[in-house]
């Protein structure tokens, strides 16, 4: 492809369409509300690249990447993963508990509290696959109505057997200094998390499009009476794929708990809404994986930028939000557009 | 230990879900899949306070909330009914936009974020104040009774009358509707529309009714609840209308299980647990249904 | 402010940076906190910048976009800023830090911290409570079951208990996905706990208070409000309130700093006056609280206000167990 | 003068002339048949006809008048009905409802409930279609489903009947039942358009008879005056090539598909087959016979292991294997829904069950797929724009090209194929039997389940007919439709 012909399919390519779209949008909305959008957008891109911002980004990037493969991965098999909250918590809080209770050797006390924080993620999603293949009750309200019970016990575990005796907050004592992420260059926020999270992502679309099991994966997604057919064990597929994204969940929980504070705070894993933030996401992508990366990046930038907005120019990190839901919604008129068109 | 304000709390809880269920069952009839339900739902809220805190009155908050949630669905059935863009996909999107419109919003118009309440907010009347003497109804908004009774009005209307009809038909077979003359996407359109009014109502109870105030994402999971009463219902009105109780059951529930010393992580999961036991039991039941009418 | 306009070229060399846990919203406390602040800067001619985060990761992010804006003073509030203050004042030595409502754990000598023996005013609040209660059962709805909301929850009874042994005390946590202003599910809590024959409510759920506010009002029972007066939120339904006068302190603190005496830890009391009840005040008569119909009930309050100030009655200190 | 004319009507899909300037006219009370290869444009003509699609040029003219129809209902109105070939029903409403809906009796306000009961009652008993108006539409088998959507054009007062394809669900007896009632309706006056595929229907029942190649009409004939050979030169363009005889010599060899004494409970503990036992050897086809729900399904699911390892079948003398055994080809009737994933391309299609194959270790090489993708296509003469295309976008003849290319190529010594040319021109149907021919030659024992009784005369051995989950008869591949229809309904001896 030439390269004005690769320029054009980009700018023309959807979520451009969408990004603009919903910054016109969100453009007139400062106007009508007397927003100064001058002010407000240097900030907005101020308060996620610049003046030492971007190690914030990249902190916020690489939980809210995990969580989108824990979304995407799943939707590949059909499954709708909606309680990324629950194992997120419940691989926060387990790697946590594995890093103050057993005395690890160096390297290990990292490696072993990240493994078994994406095994608890996995157990947690997995239980929504036999509830869809043999009961029929859809993941999309089963893996949602698991998650808050999930969470509760996180929190639960947070405020009494690992809490921090003798302070005002639900918390569990900092983790053993073994159990650090190892960071990065100077900084705390720039740790290994990203280099994993970015080698797991290639290896997720590598399985995808070019292995026998990510095939079977999106043959049962696309069809599954056909995939069985076929002799793909779909309840196996399935069940696998909940887990594999309950197990990515997880590990983006245990991530955040490694990394500074080092910690697991009741609430600090969920309350940034990294969950929807990556279904958003991976929604914007449209079902193509190798642009979720891209996406995550996008919402993540807002996300983070929203809060220098806020300091800098006075304008509430909240229209961010109003950003991303424009967004989603382009998009997805624009994909029908799309399929309408003559081939 | 059964109680009158146990009941009443049970009602309570149970009325903004009822209410967004409601709208979710029509959608589901149609054969809209609405999650967008609990975006829905605060939207309404914070349009009833807005307005309620205008005007000073509660009625003009609970129009303009159905009016207004009216408007967002018509963002919903826009995309997804005309242009037949994923439901799935808009609603999440809308879901977000309401979160983030009514942060927003809730800063320039009051000032400040997290909770806005003040004596100028005029909330619904309760019914108790209108002469009504019954023991669990006395304390509830007149929304309450309202919710009740749309259950049994839309029960009759799907199976007695002809748009009731002809909604059943257009949720079971798009094409075979379109084929019989039926217009569809009209029913479809209608439909959401409904479901934001119904929505609305639920915001108002829910800001108005329940409490007199707005705050940051209140609806807090409501909006799912409804959604999974649905699935629950079977399309079915009364069967949507005990899902939703179960619910409301639940949580009431919940607050028991603290007192009796349960901690409140254990309260905040009983509703979802419960929820989630009476689906796999209904699962479990239906299969089992299944097995005797073929015996 | 319009009033520095004379400064707007040379931006002002004096300047405060105030950064909250959660949004202020309604939030009393964190109301008070900015009002502090801003009293303290316009006393002092400095300029004033409010960041509110939105969860616990923004708040490093906050306090790392205070210490490039360097400001005079950098203050925090709450507990949520432990682990925060405990690395970035050692880190920018020559920042001036101040932490209201908690202290970090490895104290550097440029943060300051100013904290509340907030229990003392809920136990006097407790003993109102104990001799107002006809059923004998008083509750506390909170918003979260953290350690430090049980320094609003135990003394409460402790100091009913004091008055009327037989009183017994129930606890409810709003919880579910938005604790801190849930006003529906606070609402629900405080109707369980009076359909339960419980009278008094110590409301201690942030922005869910008015929905425990409500509850009372529609069952004839009464409630206590918290940090400032809220007892006009709900005209002849609140008895009192658990006061603390979080703005007083850190004005103090702010101007101490501003003054060049760094660090240290200040602790308010109900002797130093930086926590108490409305009963205790000169103004009761005005403030709409209920108490004032009851004077046998302030004397009461201020005769324990004055053994606790005299050492006479220790109030134990949920935290400390 | 014409109950219904197209005049001229061309229609254009992007590059895929669909239709190009057709003219058919029907007269009042006569059944015309419209036949055609898959792909003619059969289904676009009935469909600008009915108001689904708009023609590019030309126009529909009813009694003379010329119309324009926008939308379905615009059809209803100027008395035109439609059955399609996948029905338009409503599963959860009842028959009266589901024939009523559109056009409901309301007294008021209220749907009137007895008043549509009735209406149903009287038009079934006037032109004999019996169904019973209160029962649920969902429960109903095939053939009393399409009365149902005859009758729901009937009530809406249709002039002009389009029927799709209609036989092509059919069971022999259902298909004469069909039959007599449109030859009924016509008699009142109906004028019927009749699709299909199946010339010996054509000539049994069509009174004129209109044949479409590539868009354009290619012959207009009478039918008492015509014959099937006729017919298939002016669709595709040649003569087929007459049938093989059949082998005189039976097969030889150990059975490679062997089944004992199989009984097949249903969920519910109902049992679905019975004792079923027979034996196919290399180089045998076994037919398949039966009314819809004898227990066809269960038998070939059993077969092909989808239905768990269920005692009692045997793949040269061992047990079955559970899931999919790969040592069985299957060629399932759902196209859509179970033979491929329609939004995948062909080569990922093609690809179902040779994925461990033709990966090395975890790696399932790219090029590799596209490359035996492209060999089959050549080899199976498929036309596709590009392996990459979705094999949704492909017509039905084609993805069932894609389908036999998949399974006979595995290395199975045992197929089984259900209603193999269901829905498929003659040109296809032709090359499917001989790929079935060829792989019998080759050894395979073939299972062959077909509820075209012409079918199974042309290809079987052997014809076992199910009734009930039993094996009640068994004939010679030679045996008359005769025999085999009544004991398709049960009756032995
Ligand atoms: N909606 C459509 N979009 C694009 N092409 C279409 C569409 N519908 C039909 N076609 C194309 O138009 C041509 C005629 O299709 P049509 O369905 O009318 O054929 P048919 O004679 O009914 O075939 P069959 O015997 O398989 O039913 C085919 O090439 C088909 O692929
Ligand atoms: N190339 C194509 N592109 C897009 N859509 C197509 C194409 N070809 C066919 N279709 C659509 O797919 C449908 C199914 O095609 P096919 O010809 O296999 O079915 P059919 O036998 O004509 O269906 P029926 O007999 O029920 O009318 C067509 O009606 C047409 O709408
Ligand atoms: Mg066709
Ligand atoms: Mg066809």
């Amino acid at each position: 492809m030439s390269a004005p012909a690769l320029t054009r399919r980009v700018i023309a390519s959807a979520p451009v369409v969408a990004l603009v779209g919903a910054l016109g949008l969100t453009t007139l909305v400062m106007l009508v509300v007397g927003v100064d959008p001058t002010l407000a957008y240097p900030a907005l891109v101020r308060g996620a690249v610049l003046d030492g911002n971007l190690e914030y980004t990249i902190a916020a990037f690489v939980p809210t990447l995990g969580m989108a493969l824990a979304f995407a991965l799943p939707l590949r098999a059909g499954e709708f993963n909606l309680g990324g909250d629950g194992q997120l918590a419940m691989g926060g809080v387990t790697a946590a508990a594995l890093a103050l209770l057993v005395p690890l050797p160096p390297g290990v006390a990292v490696v072993l509290p990240l493994a078994a924080g994406a095994v608890a993620g996995g157990l947690v999603a997995v239980v929504a696959a036999p509830l869809s293949t043999r009961l029929g009750i859809p993941a999309i309200v089963s893996t949602l109505l698991i998650s808050a019970p999930a969470v509760s016990l996180a929190s639960y575990l947070v405020r009494f057997p690992l809490a921090e005796p003798n302070t005002g907050i639900a918390q569990t004592p900092p983790l053993p200094e073994a159990a650090h992420l190892p960071a990065l260059g100077g900084s705390g926020y720039l740790t290994i998390g990203l280099p994993l999270i970015a080698v797991l992502t290639a290896l997720w679309l590598y399985a995808d499009g070019r292995t026998v099991l990510g095939y079977e994966i999106r043959a049962t997604g696309q069809n599954r009476e056909f995939a069985r057919y076929g002799g793909v064990k779909v309840d196996r597929v399935a069940a696998l794929a909940l887990a594999g994204g309950g197990a990515f969940a997880g590990l983006a929980g245990a991530l955040i708990v490694l990394g500074p504070p080092h910690r697991f705070v009741d609430g600090a894993l969920t309350a940034p809404g990294y969950t929807f933030t990556a279904v958003a996401a991976v929604l914007l992508a449209s079902a193509r994986p190798v642009v979720v990366p891209l996406t995550v990046a996008l919402l993540t930038f807002l996300q983070v930028g929203g809060q220098g907005m806020e300091r800098e120019a006075g304008v509430p990190s909240q229209l961010t939000q109003i950003v991303q839901g424009l967004i989603i919604v382009i998009v997805a008129v624009l994909a029908t557009l799309r399929a309408r068109r003559p081939r | 230990m059964f109680e009158w304000s146990f009941l009443a709390g049970v009602l309570t809880a149970t009325a903004p879900v009822l209410l967004a269920a409601l709208g979710g069952l029509l959608c589901q009839v149609a054969g809209v899949f609405n999650i967008a339900l609990e975006g829905q739902l605060l939207w309404g809220a914070f349009v009833a306070v807005v307005v309620s805190d205008l005007t000073g009155s509660a009625w003009t908050g609970v129009v303009g909330a159905v009016a207004a949630t009216v408007l967002f669905s018509a963002l919903l059935s826009g995309p997804s009914v005309a242009l037949r863009a994923d439901p799935i996909v808009v609603a999440v999107g809308l879901n977000l936009l309401a979160l983030g419109l009514t942060a927003f919003l809730m800063r320039q118009i009051f000032g400040s974020g997290g909770t806005y309440s003040s004596p100028d907010l005029a909330g619904l009347p309760d019914l108790g104040e209108l002469g009504v003497d019954v023991p669990v109804l006395r304390d509830q908004s007149p929304l309450v009774p309202v919710a009740l009774l749309l259950v049994v009005v839309m029960a009759a209307w799907l199976t007695r009358t002809r748009s009731g009809l002809r909604l059943r038909a257009v949720g079971q077979h798009l094409d075979a509707a379109q084929a019989v003359g039926l217009r569809v996407s009209g029913y479809r359109h209608g439909v959401t529309l409904v479901a934001g009014a119904l929505c609305g109502l639920a915001g108002a109870q829910l800001s108005l009714g329940n409490v007199t105030l707005f705050s940051e994402g209140m609806s807090a999971g409501r909006g799912w609840i409804a959604v999974v009463a649905v699935m629950l219902s079977g399309v079915r009105p009364y069967r949507l209308l005990l899902a939703c109780l179960l619910f409301g059951v639940a949580e009431a529930f919940g607050f028991r299980l603290q007192g009796a010393g349960l901690p409140q992580q254990a309260a905040d999961a009983a509703p979802y647990v419960i929820t989630l036991a009476a689906l796999v039991l209904a699962a479990v039941a239906r299969r089992r249904r299944r097995s005797y009418e073929h015996a | 402010g319009g009033e520095n306009a004379s400064e707007a070229e040379a931006p002002p060399a004096k300047s405060i940076i105030l950064i909250t846990p959660n949004p202020v919203g309604t939030n009393s406390f964190l109301q008070l906190g900015v009002k502090g602040a801003e009293a303290a800067a316009k006393e002092l001619g400095a300029s004033f910048k409010l960041y509110e985060s939105k969860d616990p990761t923004s708040i490093a992010q906050n306090v790392d976009a205070a210490v490039r804006a360097k400001p005079t003073v950098i203050v925090g509030i709450s507990f949520s800023f432990d682990d925060v203050f405990n690395t970035v004042p050692k880190a920018n030595p020559d920042q001036q830090f101040l932490q209201v409502d908690s202290c970090a754990k490895g104290q550097a000598p440029n943060l300051a911290c100013v904290s509340f023996k907030e229990h003392e005013a809920a136990y006097l609040a407790g003993v109102e409570a104990g001799l107002l209660s006809k059923s004998g059962q008083i509750g506390v709805v909170a918003a979260l079951d953290t350690p430090f909301i049980h320094r609003w929850i135990e003394p409460f009874f402790a100091g009913a208990t004091s008055v009327k042994p037989d009183a017994e005390g129930t606890p409810l946590y709003v919880g579910g996905s938005n604790p801190f202003s849930d006003p529906a599910r606070a609402k629900s809590q405080a109707q369980t706990l009076t359909g339960r024959g419980v009278d008094l409510i110590a409301a201690a759920a942030s922005g869910g208070n008015p929905g425990v506010f409500e509850a009372v009002a529609a069952s004839g029972g009464k409630a206590f409000g918290v940090d400032v007066n809220q007892c006009a939120l709900s005209p002849g339904n609140v008895v009192d309130n658990v006061l603390k006068h979080v703005d007083v302190a850190e004005n103090a603190a702010i101007k101490e700093i501003f003054g060049g005496k760094t660090g240290g830890v200040k602790v308010y009391g109900l002797a130093e006056g930086g926590v108490g009840v409305n009963a205790l005040d000169d103004d009761l008569a005005s403030s709409g609280c209920t108490v004032a119909a009851s004077p046998d009930v302030v004397a009461k309050v201020k005769q324990t206000r004055d053994d606790i100030v005299a050492g006479k009655i220790t109030v134990a200190d949920p935290l400390q167990s | 003068m014409y109950a219904a004319e197209l005049v001229g009507v061309t229609k254009r899909f992007g590059p895929v002339l669909a239709n190009d300037g057709i003219d058919l006219a029907v007269a009042r009370g006569e059944v015309h048949a419209v036949v055609g290869e898959n792909g003619a444009g059969k289904s676009t003509l009935m469909s600008i006809l009915y108001g689904l699609h708009r023609p590019d040029a030309g126009e529909v003219r009813r009694d003379g008048n010329r119309i324009v129809l926008r939308s379905p209902t615009d059809a209803i109105r100027h008395g035109l009905g439609m059955v399609h070939q996948r029905f338009r029903l409503f599963p959860g409403l009842t028959v009266a409802e589901n024939i009523v809906i559109g056009a409901e009796p309301v007294r008021n306000g209220r749907l009137d409930r007895a008043a549509a009961n009735e209406a149903v009652a009287a038009l079934s008993e006037r032109y004999g279609l019996r169904a019973d108006p209160s029962a649920l539409v969902g429960g109903l088998p095939v053939g009393v489903r399409q009365r149902v959507e005859i009758l729901r054009a009937l009530y809406r007062d249709a002039e002009v009947l389009i029927l799709d394809e209609p036989t092509a669900v059919l069971t022999p007896g259902e298909t004469d039942r069909l039959f007599e009632v449109l030859r009924t309706v016509a008699a009142t006056g109906v004028s019927i358009l009749l699709v299909t595929h199946k010339l010996s229907e054509v000539l049994a029942v069509g009174d004129r008879v209109t044949v479409l190649r590539q868009g354009r009409v290619t012959g207009r004939f009478t039918a008492s005056e015509t014959d099937a050979d006729e017919l298939v030169n002016a669709m595709i363009g040649r003569s087929l090539t007459p049938p093989v005889p059949r082998r005189a010599r039976p097969p030889v060899g150990d059975p490679l598909l062997e089944v004992r004494d199989l009984t097949v409970r249903d969920a519910d503990g109902v049992a679905r087959l019975s004792e079923v036992s027979f034996a196919v050897r290399p180089g045998e086809i076994v037919g398949l016979a039966g009314v819809a729900g004898s227990g066809q399904r269960e038998l070939v699911d059993s077969v092909t292991g989808l239905r768990g390892a269920v005692p009692g079948v045997f793949l040269a003398g061992t047990p079955v294997l559970a899931g999919r055994d790969p040592r069985v080809a299957y060629v399932p009737e759902d196209r859509h829904g179970r033979a491929t994933a329609p939004e995948m391309s062909v080569a990922e299609n093609v690809l179902m069950g040779a994925q461990r194959d033709l990966a090395s270790r975890w790696t399932l090489p790219r090029a590799r797929v596209r490359a035996r993708a492209r060999d089959l296509v050549d080899r199976f003469s498929i036309s596709a724009a590009s392996v990459d295309t979705p094999i949704g976008a492909l017509s039905g003849g084609n993805a069932q090209k894609a389908v036999l290319a998949r399974e006979l190529t595995r290395p199975s010594t045992v197929v089984v194929a259900e209603e193999p040319t269901q829905g498929v021109d003659v040109g296809v149907r032709e090359r499917v039997h001989a790929l079935l021919r060829t792989a019998r030659d080759e050894g395979a024992a073939i299972l062959l389940q077909s509820s075209e009784l012409s079918e199974l005369r042309d290809l079987a051995d052997r014809i076992l007919v199910l009734y009930e989950g039993r094996v009640i008869a068994e004939f010679p591949g030679d045996a008359t439709e005769t025999e085999l229809g009544r004991a398709m309904t049960g009756a032995t001896g």
